[in-house]
């Protein structure tokens, strides 16, 4: 649940493939390479680029037992919880958003102990997908000192050698497999994104396979052009996905704004219909429409660019 | 002249922000705080907003729901990691950061986590995000919230974001060498905390409060020092701006 | 020698005013921020991005006792050591380049005694200025363990409590000021750098002091339309300095490449002359001109637009 | 067919390359090597530099004198920082890192700081650079240099890059967990480690060498088992690429 151990996990990327080649593939066929029991690190923040294309898919292919984390857990969570998908979440939120108040869905999983939740503050997560990334066993921070999340969630102290002061000890999370989406990537899987990269350079680092979907896969020579911009490097990334609107119903930054009326629409579902409601969504979203592109043709063209016209003004 | 309560919350706490500053916002009052300082005596008060934006402003009427999304990124300068606006924090840039919570206690520790006995919860609430990192890390913390009873405990059931802790000396014994808790705001009153034993004191009421609706909201003994005065209420000018930047009231209520 | 600690280095940040505020001033007046006994830390690597207009009027104005800290230590560490500016220098390799092999004056200074020499590994040097960045009071690495470095620089060891296993401890480093030179910043001392960032960001947010020059000084509005490439934050910068050719003879990326006929016309002369040969070109270049553009003429125009040229067919 | 000693070491340690790995690479004889496999055998080879390059295609005839100019960045696919740049070889990405140095010990442990007592040095040698890191976080490590036996000595005046240190366990002791020294490349020969002692042991010679010439230019015993072959001489083409690259002969001498 908690990842791979720092030995191994230093030793699944010297044993895997890191060449530059073409890793191009179908979602169906990246899906593939999540197995039961997995540790999934999500990409993004909460509703923003949110790796959709590729969790709907795990959610088809029916993996089990696995464990997902993510600096702020938004719905994606309570769809893996209902479709007995999840048995654990490492976050430090778990909810949708201010508007919404308490996640049914969780305080039903959570309280009833079908699902485990490890809980870090936002900093200390972010720091454990960075020791990771760092190649290092843990990181210190003055976050969670002091707290009763430090010792719930398994994190150390120690007196510094250096001040004598007591310091907390988070420890490397280093996920099987992180998902991320982003707005370019080229085959190889150097990728970039624009506008705020919340912690997905860390995760692609940090995970044993790394699962990158783009919103447009470019020739190679496009990003060399700006490859001060390019901020995953190919050789984490094992394979790459094309898909605009990847992230829909939550947000890619530029491309399209989150379509709230949406989220709020599954939120106010949920609030009165409880795990019915998500299984609706399940069927009328995850396993009714076959492709993504049904899936968004769920939604409507007409939506997705009203959505890219919503971006393009708040970018201006 | 009325008010909501979100209204009189983001008013007050707007007034504790002075120019030339660094705010670490959360979505909601905060940032309505925020934004109506920077309109009114703070216009180079700086914006920072936990989903990876450095001074923002933002367009009336199109208020962010989260810190992680377009509309909070509006006009930013920067647009770092979530990690790296955190240790912008821990290496101390901040001047304030705003918390609320669903149990505040004497010391100003927050509980944001469980309701009841983490083990077995009454209520598993949504847990910490970015709050006990802010607590930690900014040099002076606003608890910024609705003054109920269930909510002013005398001893929170689970410490997400530590305050005082146990009194003097609890932060630094527990390695947190920087920072503190320094106000705490609420629909009923403004309040501090006693140097001498770093528990929660009443410092002013606001409008049209009383000493005693304030001690029966409260769930643990709430010393003042002499007369308490009242606040000023929000002026017709504050409430305008917050009522434009939040037409639909999404977040004024 | 070693900077501030950890305490003091977080009361100074806290006590300076990080106000968004115009901050452009002139080299001569940004160069008074810096005191006798200071540790510089200075960004770029090498012969990239060396902020030599902050660097000359800190000879001009006849600091002393400085503590010079960059990861590779170019020549400006050879001017120092000569003009009796430095006491002390902390980096991981001190030399001007492959073709003209050991530096003469750094052995003659350092083998003497006259100024010290702390030897780090290039990975940790970073590390420290990171750390520091982070606001923590260490990093962790695998680097140096093993070696001799790992006592003789003052770094620590420790027993990992989560793999059990020896871990190598390196301090932050607080300098005092750190001198960077960038592509383009706006008078608040938000600034962009094209190309390789080396450490420059670190050690913006490392230093209590920081002053930055800039090809150009650019509208705030400019910066915020890709704001994304930002990556220095103007509340960690002290001192906004308009200095196009600032780092010249060495290179800035995409703009100028460095003087290499230059630097091996420096080299040859200390290579036979020693530092009787420094003290020629601290008079030429660093005593002689009084104003930046004075020096700058010394190379002449023709030579600065033929290495501009250089670079741009080089980025091409 | 003529060819200096950098030629050699470039062609020598070029065939210990293999396709579709990642090398880091400093400039010089490691750079000359690196674009030489990829112009050969292993055209899906990636370079990665020090001052902040991977993924970099080399011009002939500008080739860089630092890893961290312009020349090094040359297509560049990624340009990270520094500290990122050793942060991908901490985390385990880098297949193969080249080192030269002053002195090298049977244990392939390396000196580039001082030669004599480091606190009275005879010579304070330009210091580790990224050598030490290199070797503490690359999978396999090359030593590419000349042959002397001032350079071969049986214990370094000081450890700036940690080989095999004492012998077996000596790294995991230390808590170096991974990687390892491999190969010792000079213009007298190619050496490995005898698996039983980490000690340097003799695998080939180079064309035209005898084992008199490498004992006598070996301050340490260097054992070989059985026959010892000699390697082939670089080709015409290697050479010719090559001098392609380097036509001022900066690199080659």
């Amino acid at each position: 649940m908690s990842g791979a151990s720092f030995v191994e996990a230093r030793r699944r990327v010297e044993s895997k493939d890191r060449s530059r080649r073409d890793k191009r593939m179908p979602v169906e066929r990246a899906a593939e390479l999540v197995r039961d029991g997995d540790h999934i690190a999500i990409g993004g923040c909460l509703y923003s680029r949110t790796p959709w294309v590729t969790l709907r898919e795990l959610l088809r292919q029916r993996r089990r037992d696995l464990t997902l984390s993510r600096n702020l857990l938004c719905y994606e969570g309570e769809l893996f919880m209902v479709a007995g998908a999840a048995r654990g979440i490492v976050t430090s939120w778990a909810g949708i958003g201010l508007p919404w108040g308490l996640s049914r869905i969780v305080r039903e999983f959570v309280e009833s102990g079908r699902v485990h939740f490890d809980e870090w503050s936002h900093l200390a997560l972010g720091l454990r997908y960075r020791a990771a990334a760092m190649g290092i066993p843990f990181l210190p921070t003055l976050s969670m000192l002091g707290s009763d999340l430090l010792a719930r969630a398994g994190a150390r102290t120690m007196i510094c050698p250096f001040t004598g002061e007591r310091l907390c000890l988070v420890p490397a999370l280093f996920p099987d497999v992180a998902l991320l989406h982003v707005h370019r990537a080229d085959p190889f899987g150097n990728a970039q994104i624009d506008g705020y990269p919340h912690m997905d350079a860390d995760l692609a680092v940090a995970a044993a396979t790394v699962i990158v979907s783009a919103e447009e896969i470019v020739d190679p020579e496009d990003l060399r052009r700006h490859a001060d911009r390019t901020i995953i490097p190919f050789f984490a990334v094992d394979a790459v996905i094309e898909a605009p609107y990847g992230a829909y119903p939550h947000e890619c930054y530029g491309l399209y704004e989150a379509d709230l009326a949406h989220i709020d629409a599954y939120a106010r579902g949920v609030a009165s219909g409880g795990a019915d409601a998500v299984h609706r969504y399940l069927d009328d979203y995850v396993y009714g429409p076959e492709t993504f592109d049904a899936y968004l043709e769920r939604f409507g063209l007409s939506r997705l660019l009203e959505r890219r016209r919503a971006a393009q003004e708040l970018s201006r | 002249m009325t008010y909501t309560v979100s209204e009189l919350l983001a008013v007050s706490a707007s007034r504790l922000l002075e120019d030339r500053r660094i705010v670490f916002a959360g979505v909601g009052t905060p940032l309505l705080a925020s934004v109506l300082a920077q309109t009114t005596h703070a216009p180079n008060l700086t914006i920072v907003l936990e989903g990876g934006v450095i001074g923002p402003e933002m367009a009336p009427g199109r208020l962010p729901i989260s810190t992680n999304e377009m509309r909070a990124a509006r006009r930013g300068m920067l647009l770092p990691s979530i990690t790296q606006i955190f240790l912008y924090a821990q290496r101390g840039f901040y001047d304030y950061g705003f918390l609320g919570g669903a149990q505040v206690d004497p010391y100003g520790n927050v509980n944001t986590s469980f309701i009841g006995p983490p083990d077995r919860p009454r209520v598993r609430l949504p847990g910490s995000g970015g709050a006990c990192d802010i607590i930690s890390h900014c040099r002076e913390i606003l608890i910024v919230t609705t003054h109920e009873r269930r909510r002013f405990v005398e001893r929170v059931d689970f410490v997400t974001s530590p305050g005082h802790l146990d009194g003097p000396g609890g932060r630094r014994r527990a390695g947190l060498l920087f920072g503190r808790v320094t106000k705490v705001v609420t629909n009923l009153a403004l309040m501090s905390f006693d140097p001498a034993t770093e528990r929660m004191r009443l410092d002013a009421l606001q409008p049209g409060v009383g000493l005693d609706d304030v001690r029966d909201h409260t769930g643990f003994e709430l010393p003042a020092t002499g007369d308490v005065p009242h606040l000023p209420p929000p002026g017709e000018r504050d409430l305008a701006i917050l009522r434009t930047l939040d037409p639909e009231r999404t977040f004024l209520g």
